[in-house]
């Protein structure tokens, strides 16, 4: 079963490191956030399932802390945006 | 077999994302590799046992390192200030290759010298494992890593918290404010954020409880904790929340010092003559309890008080506050 | 193996192919909006098939409550980030070709 | 190869990318992103040390150690970019004076 399990996980990683493409390439910053979007649900994944391969439970609790917070980079991302287009509004004024 | 190509895969993918990241011209790109690289480490730390690490890297390396970093940058392009210091070295032509070079060649050396120095390393393991498990019984907690950080080690921790302390008032002098105001930039204009982070909070709030009852048996404890509702709140001032801004700076200072303060008591009234922070027999357990409560508290308002020193000041276009009818007299 | 086990193995499995849908329709689409399609609605699947297919070889109802739960609150994390990153995108666009 | 050698000759390289960073590039927030890598590859170090000890129960020294270097090191990032910013609302630009001379 474990072998299973880090076949998937290895599996994972490497659909995490294919998404890298999309950061490198871009074109939009807007691209870049959503890979990193990607990297978080898949680095949930691989945690759970390495979790259950190793045998430790306490994983599971870095996921749960992972997928907690998995839109905060967004977020700081998106609201940099909006101070950046209100500080250009603001010089053309 | 696989699990050793898990761990090359790994290697592999921390190492290039570094170069990638340190190398390349856009600095958005290199902060968005350098939120992957965290989560790449986060599965370097479960590889080599150390589920702490890995719970500190979900809350810290991918959470609110990369905020800060998203909103150093973004906040740079915004003034323009990127396009001046794109490249590593100035200036064109052979000058330039042979500085480029140069430099590589310079880092060159130094990780082959690394190289060298690692595998030099004894290969007798001389650690303080047995150490540790032997005194286990006394130390008032079931899991090694809060026994160390917390009764073992606690004079380490205590100043640990003193440098998170620097850490704020350093920010809180550069930003010319003693409270918390910065972070009142932010108009509550996107409603499914702030919906997420009223969702969010809540269940931070759980989920650190959780922790720092865990920390005490099994991986978790103050640290992972704070830094969880400091995610948290981090998420609720950029949501447009006021967060830790609405704390005025006296509740601010008290929040901030609660921790240093704690563990000063307790090395003064409930210590023995051996030492400071040398708990009295027995009573391990009940002070570790209370001084990892301190720490969650004191680390939860820092990081999120540090965070919004380092953001945007109050709107790039808005004419900067008049500070001195908005200080406060004193800290 | 267990019927469980099987269970879990084809879950797991079928995960794994939303994920692969996912990383592919990122790498594959034209548009930062098409691309926000492939990892929100298939990532999350494949993450939700992940989590019942690792249920099943839970030892205890807690762990599995709180596979469930990282499941939800992931849901709802990257139906956010997903729209937040619409948005911005939308903003950009408009910025580029302001007449349009 | 063990995962102690693979790990450790990773946090030896980590450290001379992250240098190279440090030292070679001139803008401040890059400085510091870079000052983040050599700090990721120290505590790999401590925590492959740790693991090599025994695999089985790895020694929580280092990882106590790390875990407060992680801490510490989100702080003093916050630190060094709002140190940053400030030399740039001063002067206007995003790396230091010196480095603009060598222009």
């Amino acid at each position: 079963m474990s072998v299973f399990l880090y076949g998937a996980a290895l599996f994972l990683v490497l659909n995490l490191l294919a998404g890298l493409l999309r950061v490198l390439r871009g074109p939009s910053d807007a691209d870049r956030m959503l890979a990193a979007q990607l990297f978080g649900t898949t680095g949930v994944g691989v945690l759970l399932l390495l979790a259950e391969a190793q045998e430790v439970a306490a994983l599971r609790d870095a996921a749960l802390v992972f997928a907690l917070l998995a839109a905060l980079a967004t977020a700081g991302f998106v609201r940099a945006r909006r101070g950046e287009r209100e500080a250009e509004g603001g010089a053309e004024e | 077999m696989l699990e050793r190509g898990i761990d090359l895969v790994i290697c592999v993918a921390i190492l290039a994302l570094a170069i990638r990241l340190v190398s390349g011209q856009d600095l958005f790109r290199s902060i968005v590799l350098f939120i992957a690289m965290g989560l790449m480490l986060a599965l370097a730390w479960v590889r080599l046992a150390a589920p702490d690490i890995a719970l500190a890297e979900a809350a810290i390396g991918a959470g609110l390192t990369g905020v800060l970093l998203i909103r150093a940058g973004q906040g740079q392009r915004m003034r323009g200030a990127v396009a001046a210091v794109a490249g590593a070295v100035s200036g064109g032509g052979p000058r330039r290759v042979v500085a480029t070079a140069g430099s590589v060649g310079i880092t060159a050396v130094f990780a082959v010298v690394m190289v060298f120095a690692v595998m030099g390393l004894p290969t007798e393991p001389n650690g303080l494992t047995g150490v540790a498990a032997a005194n286990m019984e006394a130390s008032g907690v079931d899991h090694a890593v809060t026994a160390v950080l917390l009764n073992f080690r606690a004079y380490d921790t205590w100043l640990e918290i003193g440098v998170l302390l620097l850490a704020i008032l350093g920010v809180l002098a550069i930003h010319r404010r003693y409270d918390c105001g910065g972070m009142r930039v932010e108009a509550p204009t996107m409603r499914v954020l702030s919906w997420l982070a009223r969702v969010i909070l809540p269940l931070a709030i759980l989920t650190a409880g959780y922790l720092y009852w865990a920390g005490t048996h099994i991986p978790g404890g103050a640290f992972q904790a704070g830094a969880v509702v400091a995610a948290a709140l981090v998420l609720l001032a950029l949501a447009g929340s006021r967060g830790v801004a609405a704390l005025r700076a006296l509740p601010l200072a008290a929040l901030l010092v609660l921790s240093f303060a704690a563990f000063l008591a307790v090395s003064i009234v409930a210590s023995t003559g051996n030492g400071m922070l040398h708990y009295r027999d027995g009573t391990a357990g009940l002070l570790i309890l209370g001084l990892e409560l301190t720490i969650v508290i004191s680390t939860a308002v820092t990081l999120a008080a540090l965070f919004a020193g380092a953001g945007p000041r109050a709107g790039a276009g808005e004419p900067r506050r008049d500070a001195a009818t908005e200080r406060p007299k004193t800290l | 193996m267990t019927l469980l086990e099987i269970g879990a193995i084809v879950l797991v499995t079928a995960g794994a192919v939303f994920f692969l849908a996912g990383t592919v329709g990122v790498l594959r689409f034209p548009d930062a909006p098409t691309r926000l399609h492939a990892v929100t609605k298939a990532d999350n699947l494949g993450l939700g098939l992940l989590a019942l297919g690792l249920a099943l070889l839970a030892d205890s109802p807690s762990t599995v409550v709180k596979l469930l739960l990282i499941w939800v609150i992931a849901l709802a994390g990257s139906a956010t980030a997903c729209q937040l990153i619409a948005n911005a995108y939308q903003r950009e666009e408009q910025q580029v070709t302001p007449d349009a | 190869m063990s995962a102690f050698e693979l790990y450790s000759l990773l946090a030896a390289g980590l450290f001379a990318v992250g240098l190279y960073g440090f030292l070679f590039r001139r803008d401040l927030v890059r400085k510091i992103v870079a000052l983040n890598v050599i700090g990721a590859s120290v505590f790999l170090l401590l925590i492959a040390i740790a693991y090599r000890n025994r695999e089985d129960w790895p020694d929580p020294v280092p990882h106590a150690m790390v875990l407060t270097g992680i801490v510490v090191a989100v702080s003093a990032t916050a630190l060094a970019l709002a140190v940053a910013k400030r030399i740039e609302e001063e002067t206007g630009a995003s790396c230091l004076p010196e480095d603009e001379d060598a222009e």
